[in-house]
């Protein structure tokens, strides 16, 4: 692999650790609230990916800068990937708002966040 | 010859509407029983008219036709009053009336529960026989064909006793296994030729498919028909069913659930397959084959029943393939005797059955050992119950000799020694098994019916007549119904040949 | 969190800085058109105001501000003021959030769609601000607490 | 007015109402379900007639902001979704009216709240099945995975727990939507899914592209219960209130179906796709074991609700395996199958929801034969339904089936034709179960202590009040009305929805 | 552009990643991912996504984090896992 | 439960492990979606955006404009899926006045 290729990609690598990471936590863990937390890492890294993918070298932020002169697309970091992930991060929050939610009633009910003691105490 | 023509009606609809309309005003008047009654025979003597007055033109070769409305692309719910819908028709429409006559006596001399689910099912289990009957293509005949097995259920479970719910279990494990099983064949057929229509003598299509193709498929349909047909191996749901009471039992027999099995082996056989790719695939043989080893084992089976309903039952299984063999012959005097067999073996199973209920309500009794001595406390009826015994038997001059007569004709015909020994083999153990019924109820003493006389006339008139019925159509096949003549129509289109 | 957790500098301290983060969040959300900013974050900024006044001073005096039963209606007038300005360009013969069809006069086509932005950023930050105190009071009040 | 603006009436129907009821909910709680009700009963003729306006004269394309397609958000409306559309109006409509004694009964003091998610749910669904770009179809997605995790969990006790693994699954099924799209996106460079279908046949080789439909396809199958990712489904759907599982299952899977569609055979080219990665194969197959699997455990359920929630994992398989097949009639199959499983799976838990509210539970072992006298109307919405799920004519059920069957034959899938069938028998057995324990006096052990053989009269009525009835009997009588008008809707409605890459 | 500060922080990012899962202290956790939520706003900013970063620094490290310490507050704040 | 989720992991890892392989690198001005016009000559929206984004709404930042114009419904939807998880806390949580 040519080293161009590793340092255009590493990023990648690393979000789809992340992925791998927040997969994890949701899939795997017991507790539900860590189910929570790895929830917020898998749309955080997803957030990644996609402000990752909208970056342009030697390109600046996506303000109209009047010192620029005419306008080039090349000048301006992509701008459609942002908006996008404005709304991803506002649905991340209210689906974490909901499973708070749904996490105090299940504690009412139950008094515990564990899935091994809550079977238990579903039979 | 023989081409028919068709022409709009809707005639054959409105057979069939008949007494899927009875049906809510049957539940309507379930507090009063009477009402309901009059219901019942109103809708079975409509039925009957509708399809007696089908029966002029069918015989000038005019096929009354009913289009109604697409069910899948290309293919229509359509109903047509061809000669062998006729002619069946005419068997189920007609015995629905003499059964609803016994149905009143036997159920009332029973005090039977449920009698408005009763008489509700009974009568849409004809209008789903009708529609068996006119069905135009196979895809309203499998229609039918279901509802027919559902609306059949209720009255295998009636008694809703453990037995009859295992019985219900078996019947519904069977046909509706079948009924998955014809669906799979249509789709297929569909897929491969094009067409759901049947045609007297076959769809060509068949005659181009790959060997392996045509018996795959004939398997298949061969099995989702046979079971209601009750070929063996296919069979065990039908003594199970005796669970159920006696009406149903000779409707189940006689009129409409095997009867509309043998009828789908017909259709199956002679109008979508045809004789030519039957013979030319060697798959007759196997129809043969298949109803000769059926006719010979259940005769064997009926001898070793001591229930009298379940001994009718095997003697059942064994008649049907009787029309499966005369199907299987591909000559016309077999197709006439097998054709034939189903008009005669449902007068004479019919009566047997009205007996063996009569005997049930009067004396309680299932047992054929149990029977000595009841001819003479219930002579009309063990009478009758002789007269049909002998002509299943195929004694002259009852209507079974007909039939067995024909079919003997045709095995000649076809140089099938084998069949004609079948026929005669059963013939003996025909009468191997019911002549110690006779014997019995005539000739040994017992105390045990000195209490007891005839059974009400609504359950005795029925079954004489039907015992008449079936003299009758002994000694002049084509009087009043023609079935003589449809039978020979049937043959002639089926088979090409002008004058069979 | 508790009452017990509240002292009279914190309490003081938030009741102080509250109006300058509402005044920010002000800001935040006009200032959308020029830099960073918008409707959601000034609404989040908004509703952090009213929890860190709801956390420090409790929740009964807090709602002199922003009643608990309000949370829903509130967001969902915000919602609505966001779906009716698209349903008025709707009505007024455009496409829906078409905003140069705007009932708005001496406007020039780009004026109109700041405007109509403008109006839209309004309607997101009262809904974000009003569903984040709601989910937080609902949270404390299923618990059991305040 | 009405024309111009075709695509988006109907999710505004539904949005605009659940906006209100929340404001007006304030000061008058009654009010919730007259608004709720009257939006539902509104968008019925809108989204007739958006259908019927399609099939006459093709989709109608909706710049929203008036902003052209690939530059903003487009909203088409083509045969296949205004057909769903008004499937969705309907069945709502159904439910709602039936939801509303529930409701008052089991959360008198949440009807705002409720009435206002259900709305949302709906403008959620209307809104996946209109749009015309990939995210904003992630975000319709958002708003009804969202309403649809608050409907599940205020049901019984359980009902947290599975809500709150419905909410895990849910998040990872629509996470690995947007990552797909992302996918997608990088690689095309557009959002709008007509764009994107003329973009892909030149990028198809190219790894992302691949993956991002592998995740996407992944992702949707979470929403939409595909074997082998239908775990969170039955708890979910049997912990729900009634009134929820009677919207959720017979709507929500099917719109995850219709995302697959869209993606599969609209956005994708599935010819070309198939060259490359086997996803239609591999969904046909899981498909078959969905089928298996939902039946045999539909089979070992002790619970109405829960073994119609088993049964829906079986259904979707159905879905699956038409879709699977990527032929033309597989294709008709599966639409056929989505419109009629819908129906069949409302009037079923509608009956279900009327035996907890008059029993005050479904389980199936405590239903007896006095279940047939005391609500006879109910039980014989429950046969109907359960002819109609095993398949025999002339009911609904049986015409989805044969067309599956025969797109199974036209692509030679012998297995998939065999476990279609076999499906169809399995079915038998487990509504034969319930219905001969609600007819017949059913014994028990060898000891044979029959139920107690109450003749007429002597049992109360408890059938369920009208508002309930009626919905459940209207679904049923439509079991026997559209199998018999199958072929109507197949020529006239069906046909035009099979996509240009299956002829 | 700053690949190589994209690098760091990306670490940075998966080693938090990594304890808010690992904690056993919930409370510690949600702290973490308050970190975490920071960092990814730190990522957003070099990449020039000023929006994103000034959204996931009021909601990812703001909000959540408010609303996830009163909710470990009214639940359990240990794990066993 | 545990291994079926570590096969999903593995599975999922190599899902990405494969697409990365083709992504075009980070940063790279040419990706499609930097483009003016696609492969197919449509205009590609990004590049639309920079271009007339302040000619269209009078405001220089083009993800505001995006935000609530372009894409303004997508934001619609937005503000809906707050208010959701809203009236969804509302649902489960509270208590009857």
């Amino acid at each position: 692999m040519e080293v161009e290729f590793i340092a255009g990609h590493n990023l990648y690598w690393i979000i789809s650790l992340l992925l791998l990471v927040g997969l994890y936590g949701m899939l795997a863990k017991r507790n539900l609230v860590k189910k929570l937390v790895g929830m917020n890492i898998f749309q955080t890294s997803i957030i990644l990916f996609y402000v990752a993918i909208a970056s342009k070298r030697n390109a600046t932020v996506p303000v109209i800068d009047a010192a620029l002169g005419s306008v080039d697309p090349a000048h301006y970091i992509n701008p459609l990937p942002h908006t996008l992930m404005l709304t991803a991060i506002v649905v991340s929050v209210a689906t974490t708002g909901v499973g708070f939610a749904l996490l105090i009633s299940i504690f009412r009910r139950y008094r515990t966040l564990d899935e091994d003691t809550l079977l238990k105490r579903m039979r | 010859m023989n081409d028919l023509s068709t022409y709009p009606s809707a005639v054959p609809l409105l057979a069939i509407l008949v007494s899927a309309a009875s049906v809510p005003l049957i539940g309507i008047s379930a507090r009063r029983p009477n009402l309901r009654e009059f219901w019942t025979l109103l809708a079975a003597g409509a039925k009957f008219a509708l399809v007696l007055s089908l029966l002029p033109s069918v015989l000038a070769n005019q096929v009354a036709e009913t289009r109604l409305f697409q069910v899948s692309p290309g293919i229509d719910l359509t109903l047509r009053a061809d000669p062998f819908g006729v002619f069946f028709a005419l068997i189920a429409s007609g015995l629905w009336i003499l059964t609803s006559f016994y149905s009143i006596g036997y159920v009332r001399g029973l005090k039977e529960k449920h009698q408005t689910r009763y008489f509700a099912s009974f009568a849409l289990c004809l209008s789903a026989t009708l529609g068996v009957a006119f069905a135009a293509n196979l895809l309203t005949f499998i229609i039918f064909f279901e509802i027919l097995t559902i609306a059949t259920y209720p009255l295998v479970i009636h008694k809703q006793t453990p037995e009859a719910i295992a019985a219900g279990r078996k019947y519904l494990a069977f046909t509706l296994t079948a009924g998955v099983v014809l669906v799979a064949a249509m789709a297929a057929v569909l897929q491969l030729t094009g067409t759901l229509d049947f045609q007297p003598g076959g769809l060509r299509a068949f005659r181009d498919l790959s060997p392996v193709a045509v018996k795959i498929l004939f398997g298949m349909f061969l099995a989702g028909v046979g079971v209601k047909a009750a070929i063996m191996p296919l069979h065990a749901w039908l003594p199970a069913a005796m669970a159920a009471p006696t009406p149903v039992s000779a409707l189940l027999h006689a009129v409409a659930v095997v009867k509309s099995g043998v009828f789908g082996v017909v259709r199956v056989t002679d109008f979508l397959f045809g004789p030519e790719t039957l013979s030319r695939f060697g798959l007759n043989e196997v129809m043969l084959w298949l109803a000769g080893s059926t006719i010979l084992l259940a005769s064997c089976l009926a001898f070793a029943e001591d229930n009298l309903k379940r001994r009718l039952a095997y003697s059942t299984v064994g008649h049907l393939s009787y029309v499966v063999l005369g199907a299987g012959l591909l000559s016309p005097s077999g197709l006439i005797g097998g054709l034939m067999h189903i008009a005669n073996h449902a007068t004479m199973k019919i009566v047997l059955f009205f007996c063996a209920g009569a005997i049930y309500v009067n004396a309680h009794k299932e047992k054929i050992s149990e029977l000595d001595g009841i001819g003479r406390a219930m002579p009309w009826t063990m009478g009758a119950f002789a007269l049909a015994s002998l002509g299943l038997a195929g004694v002259p001059p009852v209507s079974g000799f007909v039939s067995k007569w024909y079919l003997g004709l045709g095995a000649l015909e076809g140089g099938s020694v084998a069949v004609v020994t079948v026929l005669l083999v059963s013939g003996l153990l025909n009468a191997g098994y019911f002549v110690p019924i006779v014997y019995r109820a005539f000739f040994k003493q017992s105390e045990n019916f000195n209490s007891i006389g005839e059974a009400s006339a609504w359950m005795v008139v029925p079954l004489i007549l039907a015992a008449g019925l079936s003299l009758l159509l002994g000694l002049m096949p084509d009087l009043f119904f023609h079935f003589f003549s449809l039978a020979k129509q049937i043959a002639a289109q089926v088979l090409e040949v002008s004058n069979p | 969190m508790t009452s017990s957790s509240r002292n009279p500098i914190l309490i003081t301290a938030s009741r102080l800085l509250a109006p300058f983060i509402q005044l920010f969040a002000l800001y935040v959300i006009f200032h959308g058109h020029f830099g960073p900013g918008g409707g959601f974050q000034g609404g989040a900024m908004l509703a952090a105001s009213i929890l860190m006044l709801r956390l420090s001073v409790g929740a009964e005096r807090s709602e002199l501000k922003f009643r608990k039963s309000w949370g829903t209606p509130v967001g969902a007038l915000g919602a609505l003021i966001f779906a009716g300005t698209g349903l008025l360009t709707l009505l007024l013969g455009g496409r829906f959030l078409e905003y140069h069809f705007l009932p708005l006069p001496d406007l020039s086509r780009a004026e109109l769609h700041s405007a109509g932005i403008l109006l839209i950023e309004v309607g997101v930050s009262l809904a974000v601000m009003a569903v984040l105190v709601a989910i937080y009071d609902d949270i404390m009040e299923g618990s059991g607490g305040g | 007015m009405i024309e111009a603006n075709l695509p988006l009436l109907v999710p505004l129907t539904f949005l605009i109402p659940a906006l209100l009821i929340p404001l007006i909910g304030l000061r008058v709680p009654g009010a919730a379900y007259p608004l709720a009700l009257a939006a539902v009963a509104a968008s019925i003729p809108i989204a007739g007639f958006g259908l019927f306006r399609v099939i006459a004269g093709g989709p109608v394309s909706y710049t929203l902001g008036g902003w052209e397609a690939p530059i903003g958000i487009e909203f088409v409306l083509d045969p296949l979704a205004s057909f769903l559309t008004l499937l969705v109006s309907v069945v709502s409509c159904l439910v709602l009216i039936h939801a509303r004694h529930v409701v008052s009964v089991e959360h008198p003091d949440k009807r705002v709240p409720y009435y206002s998610l259900v709305l949302l749910l709906l403008a959620g669904f209307c809104g996946i099945m209109a749009t015309g770009d990939l995210f904003n179809l992630y975000v319709f997605l958002e708003i009804s995975s969202l309403a649809g995790y608050g409907l599940v969990a205020i049901g019984d006790k359980r009902s947290p727990v599975a809500a709150y693994r419905y909410l895990i699954l849910g998040s990872v099924g629509t996470g690995f939507y947007l990552l797909g799209t992302g996918f997608i996106y990088v690689m095309s460079g557009s959002l709008n899914m007509a764009d994107v279908a003329r973009i892909l046949p030149h990028i198809l080789d190219q790894p992302p592209v691949l993956a991002g439909l592998i995740l996407m396809v992944t992702g949707i199958g979470l929403k939409t219960a595909l074997f082998p990712l239908h775990f969170w489904l039955p708890d979910a759907y049997s912990s729900a209130p009634s009134s929820s599982s009677a919207l959720l299952a017979p709507l929500g899977t099917k719109v995850g179906a219709y995302v697959l569609i869209r993606i599969l055979f609209f956005v994708f080219d599935p010819g070309a796709l198939e060259q490359r990665v086997p996803i239609t194969s591999v969904i046909a197959w899981l498909s078959v074991g969905g089928v298996l699997y939902g039946s045999l455990m539909a089979l070992a359920q002790q619970e109405l609700k829960r073994m119609l929630a088993y049964s829906s994992v079986a259904q979707i398989g159905y879905i699956g395996l038409g879709l699977g097949m990527a032929t033309p009639l597989g294709f008709v199959g599966a639409v056929l199958h989505i419109l009629n499983h819908a129906l069949m799976k409302a009037a079923l838990f509608l009956v279900a929801g009327n035996l907890r509210v008059q029993l005050g539970h479904s389980d199936i072992a405590a239903m007896d034969h006095r279940l047939s006298r005391q609500m006879p109307w109910s039980m014989a919405a429950l046969v109907v339904g359960a002819l109609s799920m095993i398949g025999l004519p002339p009911t609904a059920g049986f015409f989805s089936k044969w067309y599956l069957v025969l797109g199974g034959i036209q692509g030679s899938h012998w297995v998939f034709v065999a476990v279609i069938l076999l499906g169809g028998l399995l079915n038998t057995l487990y509504f034969f179960r319930v219905i001969e324990r609600v007819y017949l006096p059913f014994w028990r052990g060898p000891s044979g202590r029959a139920a107690a053989n109450g003749g007429p009269g002597v049992v109360e009525n408890r059938e369920a009040r009208f508002s309930m009835l009626a919905p459940t009997l209207i679904l049923a009588a439509a079991l026997l009305v559209l199998g018999l008008t199958s072929s109507f809707l197949v020529n006239r409605v069906i046909h035009p929805m099979i996509p240009a890459g299956l002829l | 552009m700053y690949l190589g500060l994209e690098a760091a922080l990306g670490l940075l990012l998966l080693a938090s990643a990594l304890i808010a899962l690992r904690l056993k202290n919930l409370l510690a956790a949600a702290v973490t991912l308050s970190v975490f939520s920071f960092i990814s706003a730190l990522i957003y900013l070099v990449m020039g996504a000023v929006d994103v970063a000034f959204t996931e620094a009021v909601v990812g490290a703001g909000i959540t984090g408010v609303l996830f310490i009163v909710v470990l507050f009214h639940t359990s704040r240990r794990s066993i896992d | 439960m545990r291994k079926t989720s570590l096969i999903a992991l593995v599975l999922f890892g190599a899902l990405l492990l494969y697409a990365s392989s083709g992504l075009p690198g980070h940063g790279d001005p040419d990706g499609p979606s930097h483009r003016e016009r696609s492969r197919v000559g449509s205009p590609v929206a990004a590049a639309h955006y920079i271009r007339h984004a302040q000619a269209d709404a009078a405001s220089p930042n083009i993800v505001t404009v995006v935000l609530a114009d372009y894409r303004g419904f997508d934001t619609l939807g937005e503000t809906i899926v707050v208010l959701t998880a809203g009236l969804v806390c509302y649902l489960i949580l509270r208590r009857s006045p």
